[in-house]
């Protein structure tokens, strides 16, 4: 089973060289820390930079420079800055290759929610729907099944939706799935993981075939 | 064209109660800090605040929940906030969630015109309901849309790092965010800066926002600047 | 009868402190000439410029800095450029207080036709549909008659039109006119021109009331 | 992420026959010189021209009219240009006329993912014939738009003054006009640059376009920057 740094870990293997990516809040922030040196690949942030760096060294934070996430960061050579009508513009226009992101549930024809539990408190979608409705390409970062044992890959999602059919990839602590027309099919198991464990803990259609390779994540 | 006036006080004099305001800001970065601490001090009550966020308990917007000011939030993410939430559940408080993009696009089609604009954010969900969809080929294929309306503010209230007396602004780094779209949207725009410069001193090249758009501007007393969320690396 | 520069000097003085001006191509482009020192006026270009200044000194022209006529300029202090869709945004959004063009028809109800004559070749609108269409305030510099004596000041435009009820004033060799609801008012007669020259030179419904005065253009 | 190419005939290679283009400038101002010079060149022919205006007759897209690549011009305002009337009225040149706005909010909405945009230009004129009328309320009063769809071209041929090997670009003064429309409207986005500086020498804050946009770079070999209306005043 994967721990987040794992999942992060095999999320950066999708990544290649000349990607424009966006990173969501949590898992997929870790996912810069794993992109193989000397791979070209910008990061954009939607409140208005590409060419995201690192966190700033201690004393070096400065308020004016932050991420979506609110954390401050640091830009790299070749950044820029932009306004928000910018930002979500390239995002609409699809010049972002790849978009990484967060989720409570996924459904097996592609649909995300990640924004709203109904009866708890709502702290909106931010720019999540903006992301799903115009991503080229979405890998969701996420648990398989939550803290109930219950799985978070579905017939039909459950929770309110960020956005329809756009997820094409998953990466959970178990596996590795492509959303495929005919549902979730299985690409890789995580290390020490059986199909029979997939299996139990995926409630959408699931599609096996062949023989299901063990991730390679270093 | 003099558009310098002397503080906060005076630039919201005529803002009052039940007045629609855009505030610019990604979080508390590029918040307009002195002309929220004066719509405090004014105690202007019943406000509709565009914003894409609400602040933090005791900064930001958040200042004007804790004072009961607001009676509408229209944001993309708020939370951070338990005044916000409490405010929220007892039915005070009314809040419009937005995709993120789409809060940033309807002010810039009120700056350029544009009586409404469409986004593929929110088509599908919940975001949708009541509202125009419309279908178009991009790329060749048929992609649906939601028709959003240009947004519809008595003031503007931006805060950029530089500006000069006719209104020209330049932003700083990611403090930039929403300002210049808020800045273009209001029907008075009201601009705090860091600097304010002598006509003639920013480049007209690097102009973010052009001064046409602005009303009144003023060099705010000063900038708290608060992090929200401090992530560093050791050395 | 008022020349060119008289047509000029004549709309300066619609010119409020504070205001944001397009001026077009031909006579408006004069006006720039005749606005009061001391009043502060911000020219607007539709290729992307706040604050215009005078014609460079000869050796100083920079072929990177024209106008909307194409010709080479300067900018004031505080001066700012911009792309052109920020420079139609800014139109659209009524930012700009007045606009000042030519025209070779007006009709009575506000009609403008100013780039077009079928047979002959077309040049384009350019950005006049998209000031005429936006602009706050219109004023129309043009010639009353044309070579032929025929009023160029319409029931109905005959050519194909620009916009539509848009223009509110009209300064001619002649007169100056507001365009009402009713129709053309004669506000004021140039030097040594009779109301009765007026009427002959008019074909759209004229408004006469009270005495006409004559223009006052120092 | 290096966009670096050698010239413009590598910039150019995969243009082929029937192609749509942006190109940048406003009449001589700001336009791609090198690139123009490099189609003319290659002698790709049926050629779609999306730009404001058509050059003069030796020089910008006249080139192109002269040597008959140019199937089809998109523009704003066209004249000054002999040959291109000759075309025109003879029937060997199809010309579509749209206002000056419309041409740069239809590049703005291909750059930011907007399949259309309302315009109030045009309306009550020939421009609207055909196209899809709708009334909103602005500032109370009903008004009617256009709608007016995005431009969907293969390639969009921009002009900057400085740019970076990652595509950042900066224009300088009104040398900027459609260019940064276009460059976001292509899909695949040429820039030639008079200055082509290591990466990092341009400031994040006072990039026009970003390089997120920009496919390919290359410093043009030379510019003669033609000056169409030479207006001077003595000294």
């Amino acid at each position: 089973m994967l721990d987040k740094i794992g999942i992060a870990k095999r999320i950066a293997k999708e990544i290649k060289d000349g990607y424009y990516v966006n990173l969501g809040i949590g898992i997929p922030t870790l996912v810069a820390n794993y992109i193989p040196k000397g791979m070209n690949v910008v990061l954009q942030s939607e409140n208005g930079l590409l060419g995201m760096g690192p966190f700033p060294f201690e004393g070096e934070e400065d308020p004016d420079l932050i991420n979506a996430g609110k954390q401050t960061i640091t830009t790299v050579p070749g950044s820029a800055f932009f306004d928000s009508a910018m930002s979500f513009g390239m995002i609409r226009s699809r010049k972002v290759d790849l978009t990484i992101l967060g989720a409570m549930e996924v459904a097996e024809n592609g649909d995300i929610a990640n924004w709203k539990i109904p009866g708890k408190m709502v702290k909106g979608m931010g720019g999540a729907m903006d992301l799903v409705a115009s991503a080229k390409n979405i890998i969701v970062a996420m648990q398989h099944v939550n803290k109930a044992n219950e799985s978070k890959l579905l017939t039909k999602c459950s929770l309110p939706l960020t956005g329809v059919k756009c997820v094409k990839k998953i990466v959970t602590e178990l596996a590795v799935l492509d959303v495929t027309s005919q549902g979730f099919k299985l690409l890789e198991r995580a290390p020490g993981i059986s199909v029979e464990q997939i299996k139990n803990a995926t409630e959408g259609k699931l599609i096996i075939e062949g023989d299901i390779p063990e991730m390679q994540i270093e | 064209m003099n558009k310098v006036v002397k503080n906060a006080e005076e630039a919201i004099k005529d803002i009052q109660d039940n007045a629609v305001l855009m505030l610019g800001g990604f979080g508390l970065c590029g918040i307009p800090e002195n002309t929220i601490a004066a719509l405090v001090k004014k105690g202007v009550k019943g406000l509709t605040c565009i914003s894409n966020n609400a602040g933090v308990d005791d900064f930001g917007i958040g200042l004007m929940l804790k004072t009961k000011q607001v009676k509408k939030m229209i944001a993309s993410y708020v939370g951070e906030n338990a005044e916000f939430e409490r405010q929220l559940l007892s039915g005070e408080l009314e809040v419009e969630l937005i995709p993120q993009g789409t809060l940033a696009t309807r002010c810039l089609a009120a700056g350029y015109g544009m009586p409404a604009i469409f986004t593929p954010a929110g088509v599908g969900t919940e975001v949708a309901e009541g509202k125009e969809t419309r279908k178009f080929i991009v790329d060749g294929t048929e992609k649906e849309f939601l028709m959003e309306m240009a947004f519809d503010a008595d003031f503007a209230i931006v805060k950029a790092w530089k500006g000069d007396p006719q209104g020209n602004l330049v932003f700083r780094e990611t403090a930039r965010n929403f300002n210049p779209m808020m800045a273009m949207a209001g029907k008075i725009t009201i601009a705090e800066v860091e600097e304010l410069v002598p006509l003639g001193a920013l480049d007209p090249d690097h102009i973010h926002t052009p001064g046409i758009y602005v009303h009144r501007i003023f060099k705010g007393e000063k900038y708290e600047k608060r992090i929200e969320q401090r992530t560093v690396r050791k050395k």
